[in-house]
């Protein structure tokens, strides 16, 4: 073994303390170098923007973050080395990447909250649109909450079991041609558009209810169609993570397969599949066009029946009033604040299912860590 | 309620690879195998399968038979949930379910099989299992604690108890020491000697050593070469292979001066 | 708006024991509908109306396939729709009933000017993409007044089909002659350079850009600059009144039956004060029912919907013009016939 | 135990066990081929409603981008999908190429970079935005995002305008391809970011220590132990992403000023997706015109599969390597 | 190359707990060092903390100081990359990247320290990095190939080339043999003392027989009672620690009769 090592190579070119320490005391920006060149940069570019007489914050933070990365990066280079660079500029494009993606997020939910909050009272939560008109400083959204809960709770009930079932096929028990097409099929069923799904059920009414039968079931089960694939993959990755010496042990006790999948294998994955089962929530308690289509967007009052006549729900009722939001005078403006408060009241609707489910997950996992 | 293991002309196979060929041997009751042979040889393939647990792994098949006793393991009409509730099995790497607390892993073997037990009952088999496992003094205190939080050797003891809680007739240990400290190495190997006298035993090791301290009979497993399948070498009385074996290829085996 | 005031719903003939009503169709009755729905079912007790705007054409199939008792149509049934309704219909005649008028506004977004004068064959140029200047000389012309900018001129259509575009285009491709010359249908005709969804979206896309001009239902019209159409001398801004004088300076359509009352809009109209760009959407019905209480229900309300404090109430919520005095008596003539048999 | 006690053991559970497997197996299985079922009676539902308005259609359907299903008295039924089926693949991939290395990069940043709590806070708002409903999404693009894009859009034209994507003319609301994709992106963000996170937390402690124990860069490490561990995992992600991207309606429909042309300015108003058409359309639809449009979703239902069984070639092609 | 480690008053926490207490030790270069004990005396903990490997341990901390020569180790303006490239680590269980080819984890190491390896010094290291693991005849036919697809032993001697490919000072190895049958035992012991010639050696082993056979020097380990941290009891010659070790704890520890 030769003492040129690479790492002593690059040390002794830019001069540090010496050979001594060949390698390990490298030249180091110190930490409080990247937030004062960032801010250095900011005001830079800032600067010359206002020089230019153009000062526009979008431009600006984008000049201003390559800037900085540009900056960082060649400063690395000088003072430490090129490997440290890479890291460095790696490390700045992913807080950019959290900063992009971030922005517009909580720009959104703000939006959200700062607009929704105008209507967002006991009041709004707790009394139905009926007979309400557009131009009356009226009504709310209470209907809508209570036909989410019943159409999302019934679209879970159908498809968790479904799909979980399904997952634990491919899993556990598939083999062959059949798991093979059952995966496959579940990944082209997370591309059905659900404005198809919505179409299929309300074909599927139509053959067997006549036209024009919009209610609650049939919103279920058109967001069912949405949710399976979703459950299915989600937990279909859950359970793989499940250790196969644990399958092995229960078997080894003379447990027979499907107890070992009941006692063993759900049980161990169930913070996984609570997720999944979270995500698959959030992918169709936002739908908006299936279930204009099958739950209809008429009712405007209290409907708790889903076999019962149209069901509204918030997304529909966001819709709805994003539809009259363009109406002049004080209509559009109400229509407008419903929009965003019935936005509000869906995202906190989700939070509190969220926060129930993990609480569920828990109390199903009792003695974990 | 020991057994005797008789194996017949037993071949394994995984897909179209024959991992292990042509193995006749007999497992006594009441005393302790050993499995001995480099890596790959097939020694936990075979061990596997004892129990049917090979039929877990897509693709693995044997050909031969398996005698426990006087029933045929691999009679169509053998539930292999029945084969294993009476051949335990110890694997490599413990481990414990990690939702339960130590006392439903014990019991875990009756309780996954919703088997109504009497608290008192249960109590006792557990008590019985953990004491047997040279465990209980250690735990006792906290047997509703999830399983997962003891160390190494204790779960690995814990896996014993859970395997015995059973009463299997014959249990199967691939390589249980492995991962262990001395200490806990002696504790099992302790408790090894202490259920020899109700069950048959029969344990894979890479440890020379410890093959010779717990085994009564020892078999000796080798590859005909890379590629090919494992065969069972040698098998006779630990002492006897240990001294003067019959093979050349058991006696270079063994004299490497590696433990 | 007071909420007390929709109370005020005048004498309503209800019907004993109430009952649910189901209607569906155009999405330009939607806001005229709530008002009409509010005041009809608080002044009759049970009587729940449920309308599911979900747009011309999916109303007329649902009322074609009994899935609704009554439907709201941008454009009246036409011949194949009618002869299949009649089946619906116990074979009794199917009527087509004006009773909601709303103007179109053509709205524009110029810094300064709220008003212009325009004559058909310019906004058909507008639209066609020929004008493509607010400074040109044909616009100039028509208001001398006017300071208009050097800006583009950026014309914005529904991207959905629409009955307000069809009017519109009805309206542009017989009053601007040769000026406009596509096909008629409530897609707009040509690659659009700017399009959005509904009145809301096109209403917004005005408002958003600059130099940008559109048709929109006259109740979104909102802040925008609005235009006063005419040909020759006399130039005439939307209003109630004025649009709905058009319906009555039109004639029927030749296919209809005794009691159908669709309308041939006469866009060409001379007459002194008459708005001509308009959406009619039609109350669609059966003269008979199969039940009782469906012939009810339907007499009930659409009785409230063509009566003077219904269109009022409509007038109010969403800008529609009030039908004229001897509209509502056709019309009411046409209602109270409506029966039920076996 | 006894040799009769055994015997007995070994055959008396044995019919009852084999019950409960029957029963278990067969139900999981029930459940797979349902979802067969479904997939079949959607694809079947899709087929037989597209086959009226495509047999009496008379342009081609795959060229064709006019759209006039219904016909007339005198007038042909003509349509086709080639600029919808344009414009559905363009708004995805936009969105795809914006949201995957955003979303990757955030999915470093809570697993690699954010202190512990924030991580957590992080992953939990992350999921909270999968759920919010695309109507919202879309108000937000059309209240908010177009009027603060267009300018953004204008000095793209200016600077960029040699590429045919930016050639301009400027749209002056803003409502344009670019902007429904970046609406989308923000869309499937949450869903792309989701998975990676779970699979970067997944990545074996082992291969991480592996890496770090040769010297590496926390830079370095993610390389040569995350990235390509992760790798199935983030395809997977971004399909479901693109799935979603693929069949979003609303927010599109709202936020597009569109037009059956193909064109490849993302800078200009036009273009349409397939659910954005069939959501503007279906409500004045009739007879062919509900049947082309469900010919068109048959298009889209194809193209996602297509998608799929491309992401699912990337990721087998190298499985050999993949553990 | 091989360099000394000279460690002063080390305790190593994990968050509130301190898991290893006032350690003071010298490693000599050029020489192999064990480190034996009970399991969850802190070991592995304190093996990490060497190369500042535990810095990766969320909530991990360390006081007390570790010079490489004269070098701190924990100055704060040494960078851990550059500690982790001298000191490198072998893990318990074998850990190649399974994404790669037999030839690129090899050369993985070396591949980040400089950018452009021209291929043919490329070729020579992992070359010269597998034979001195002894696994270059086994593999040489078939380095394209995955890492993963190899047998344990040998994926444990692909992670000991993958260390040495990168030339580091020190090789730390944790319990690198506690998953290989002995004829893969034996070759990483011979591997271990060839690679003694070059550098300094740390081994943690539960294996006396095996610090007996490969170590110049033994620290042991131990437990001051259960809940409190870990301690090195006595360090000294192999020799001298298996024969007459000066502390009684030691020698209670030795003389079982395990191995
Ligand atoms: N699931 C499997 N599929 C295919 N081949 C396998 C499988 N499991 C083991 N093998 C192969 O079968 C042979 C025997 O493996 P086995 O695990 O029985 O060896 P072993 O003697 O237990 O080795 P060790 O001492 O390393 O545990 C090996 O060549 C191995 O590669
Ligand atoms: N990440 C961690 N967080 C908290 N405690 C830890 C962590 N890792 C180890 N410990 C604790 O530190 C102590 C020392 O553990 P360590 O792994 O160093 O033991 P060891 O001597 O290597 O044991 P073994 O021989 O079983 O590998 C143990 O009590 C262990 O529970
Ligand atoms: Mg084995
Ligand atoms: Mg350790
Ligand atoms: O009322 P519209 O049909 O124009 O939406």
């Amino acid at each position: 073994m030769t003492t040129t090592t690479q790492p002593a190579a690059a040390d002794s070119s830019d001069g540090g303390p010496g050979l001594k320490a060949s390698g390990l005391y490298s030249r180091q920006l110190p930490t409080y170098f990247p937030p004062a060149l960032l801010v250095v940069c900011a005001v830079v570019v800032s600067g010359a923007f206002a020089l230019f007489g153009s000062f526009h914050p979008v431009p600006a933070a984008i000049l201003t973050a390559l800037a900085y990365l540009v900056a960082i990066t060649a400063s690395s280079a000088a003072v430490e080395n090129s490997r440290r660079a890479k890291d460095r500029l790696v490390t700045g494009i992913v807080y950019c990447c959290f900063a992009v993606a971030v922005v517009p997020l909580i720009s959104l939910l703000s939006t959200v909250a700062v607009y929704g909050i105008q209507r967002f009272d006991l009041y709004f939560l707790s009394v139905s649109m009926n007979g309400v008109i557009p131009s009356m400083d009226a009504g709310g959204v209470y209907h809508a909450i209570v036909g989410t809960l019943v159409i999302t709770g019934l679209a879970t009930v159908i498809s968790v079991p479904i799909g979980l079932m399904t997952a634990v096929y491919v899993v556990e028990y598939g083999r062959g041609r059949l798991k093979q097409a059952i995966t496959f099929f579940v990944d082209v069923m997370t591309g059905i558009p659900s404005i198809v799904a919505g179409l299929f059920v309300v074909a599927l009414w139509i053959l067997a209810f006549g036209p024009g039968q919009t209610n609650g079931l049939a919103g279920a089960i058109a967001l069912s169609v949405l949710m399976i694939p979703v459950v299915v993959r989600s937990s279909e990755e859950m359970l793989r993570l499940v250790p196969n010496e644990l399958r092995e042990a229960a078997y080894a006790l003379g447990v027979p397969k499907w107890l070992t999948v009941v006692k063993v294998v759900l049980p161990t994955a169930v913070a996984g599949l609570t997720t999944g089962i979270i995500l698959a929530l959030a992918r169709v308690i936002g739908e908006t066009a299936p279930l204009i289509l099958t739950a209809g967007m008429a009712s405007t009052r209290i409907n708790g029946n889903p076999l019962e006549g149209d069901m509204m729900s918030l997304p529909v009722y966001i819709y709805k009033a994003v539809r009259a939001m363009g109406l002049s005078g004080e209509a559009g403006v109400y229509a407008e604040e419903r929009a965003w408060a019935a936005a509000l009241t869906l995202i906190l609707v989700v939070m509190l299912l969220f926060l129930a489910a993990r609480l569920i997950s828990r109390f199903l996992s009792p003695s974990k860590g | 309620m020991a057994k005797r293991i008789d194996v017949s002309d037993l071949n394994v196979y995984y897909g179209d690879f024959k991992a292990v060929e042509d193995v006749t041997m007999t497992v006594e009751p009441r005393s302790v195998t050993a499995f001995i042979g480099s890596s790959g040889c097939g020694k936990s393939t075979f061990l596997r399968t004892l129990n049917r647990m090979h039929e877990v792994t897509p693709g693995a098949r044997v050909k031969g038979k398996v005698m426990l006793d006087n029933l045929d393991v691999y009679d169509p009409s053998v539930d292999p949930v029945a084969v294993r509730r009476e051949i335990g099995m110890v694997f490599q790497r413990a481990n414990p379910f990690p939702t339960m607390s130590i006392y439903d892993n014990v019991i875990a073997g009756a309780k996954l099989n919703s088997q109504r037990l009497s608290k008192s009952r249960a109590d006792e088999i557990v008590e019985r299992s953990l004491r047997d496992a040279n465990l209980w003094e250690e735990v006792k205190d906290r047997l509703n604690k999830p399983g997962a939080g003891l160390s190494g050797g204790q779960q690995q003891r814990l896996c014993i108890a859970r395997a015995t809680a059973v009463e299997p007739a014959v249990l199967l240990m691939d390589e249980p020491c492995s991962a262990l400290d001395p200490i806990s190495t002696l504790a099992i190997e302790d408790l090894i000697a202490k259920l020899k006298e109700n069950y048959t035993i029969v344990i894979v090791t890479h440890n020379m050593q410890q093959a010779a301290r717990v085994s009564d009979r020892t078999a000796f497993f080798n590859l005909a070469g890379t590629g090919q399948p494992g065969r069972l070498i040698e098998m006779d009385d630990t002492n006897k292979i240990f001294t003067k074996p019959d093979k050349k290829e058991t006696e270079n085996y063994i004299t490497g001066r590696f433990g | 708006v007071d909420p007390e005031n929709q109370q005020a719903a005048g004498d309503v003939d209800c019907v004993d024991g109430g009952g649910t009503l189901d209607g569906a169709g155009a999405s330009s009755q939607e806001n005229a509908m709530a008002a009409w729905k509010a005041s009809w079912e608080g002044a009759c007790e049970g009587s729940v109306v449920q309308y599911d705007s979900v747009g011309s054409g999916a109303g007329r199939e649902q009322f074609i396939g009994s899935g609704v008792t009554f439907a709201g149509s941008d454009a009246a049934l036409d011949e194949a729709e009618t002869e299949q309704a009649t089946e619906r219909c116990n074979g009794s005649e199917v009527v087509n009933l004006p009773a909601y008028i709303s103007p179109i506004a053509v709205a524009f977004n110029l810094e300064g000017i709220d008003s212009l004068n325009l004559s058909p064959e310019v906004i058909a140029q507008i639209f066609n993409q020929e004008i493509d200047n607010w400074n040109d000389d044909a616009i100039a012309d028509l208001n001398p007044e006017a300071d208009l900018p050097d800006q583009d001129i950026v014309p914005v259509n529904r991207a959905d089909e629409s009955g307000t575009t069809e009017n519109f285009v009805a309206y542009l491709s017989e009053a601007a002659g040769d000026a406009w010359p596509h096909d008629v249908s409530g897609n707009w005709p040509i690659e659009p350079v700017e399009a959005a969804q509904g009145s809301t979206g096109v209403a917004q896309a005005v408002e958003s850009g600059q130099g940008t001009i559109t048709y929109v239902d006259a109740s979104h019209v909102g802040e925008l600059g609005t235009a006063a159409v005419g040909g020759g001398e006399e130039f005439t801004e939307y209003s109630p009144e004025a649009a709905a004088a058009i319906v009555d300076a039109s004639d029927p359509r030749e296919a209809n039956t005794e009691n159908d009352h669709a309308i041939n809009l006469n866009y060409t109209t001379d007459e002194a004060g008459v708005y001509p760009i308009v959406l009619i959407s039609y109350h669609v019905a059966c003269m008979e029912y199969q039940e009782q209480q469906n012939a009810d229900l339907v007499k009930s309300f659409l009785s409230y919907v063509v009566s003077e404090e219904g269109q009022q109430a409509a007038a109010d919520e969403a800008g529609s013009a009030p039908i004229s005095q001897d509209t509502r008596d056709t019309l009411l003539g046409t209602i109270e016939q409506i029966s039920a048999g076996a | 135990m006894t040799t009769t006690d055994s015997s007995e053991t070994a055959e008396a559970p044995k019919g009852k066990r084999r019950l409960g497997d029957l029963v278990f197996a067969n139900s999981a299985r029930g459940a797979g081929l349902l979802i067969l079922a479904i997939l079949a009676g959607v694809a079947a539902f899709l087929i037989v409603q597209s086959f009226s308005s495509l047999t009496a259609n008379e342009a081609n359907f795959f060229t064709s981008s006019t759209w006039s299903p219904e016909g007339g008295p005198d007038e042909d039924v003509r349509f086709g999908v080639a600029s919808l089926a344009f414009g559905t693949v363009l708004g995805a991939a936009i969105a795809l190429v914006l949201a995957t290395p955003i979303a990757v990069g955030i999915a470093l940043f809570i697993v690699y970079y954010a202190p512990r709590r924030l991580a957590a806070l992080l992953g939990y708002l992350v999921d909270l935005l999968a759920a919010i409903p695309s109507v919202v999404y879309g108000l937000w693009g059309l209240v908010y995002l177009v009027d603060e894009l267009q300018p953004f859009y204008r000095l793209l034209s200016e600077y960029l305008g040699w590429i045919p994507l930016f050639a301009g003319p400027v749209s002056s609301t803003g409502r344009t391809m670019l902007s429904a994709g970046i609406v989308l992106a923000v869309m499937i963000l949450p869903i792309i970011t989701a998975m990676a996170r779970d699979v970067f937390h997944q990545v074996p402690q082992t291969h991480r220590e592996a890496a770090l124990a040769l010297g590496a860069t926390r830079w370095e490490m993610i390389r040569t132990s995350v990235l390509p561990f992760g790798r199935p995992g983030v395809i997977g992600g971004a399909m479901l992403g693109m799935g979603r991207a693929l069949g979003e309606t609303m927010a599109v429909a709202m936020i597009l000023s569109p037009s059956l042309v193909i064109s490849p300015n993302i800078v200009q108003s036009g273009n349409q997706t397939i659910a954005a058409h069939i959501a503007l359309q279906y409500p004045e639809a009739t007879g062919n015109g509900v049947s082309a449009l469900i010919a068109a979703g048959l298009v889209l239902f194809a193209i996602t599969l297509a998608v799929n069984m491309a992401a699912r070639f990337v990721v087998s092609r190298r499985k050999e390597f993949s553990e």
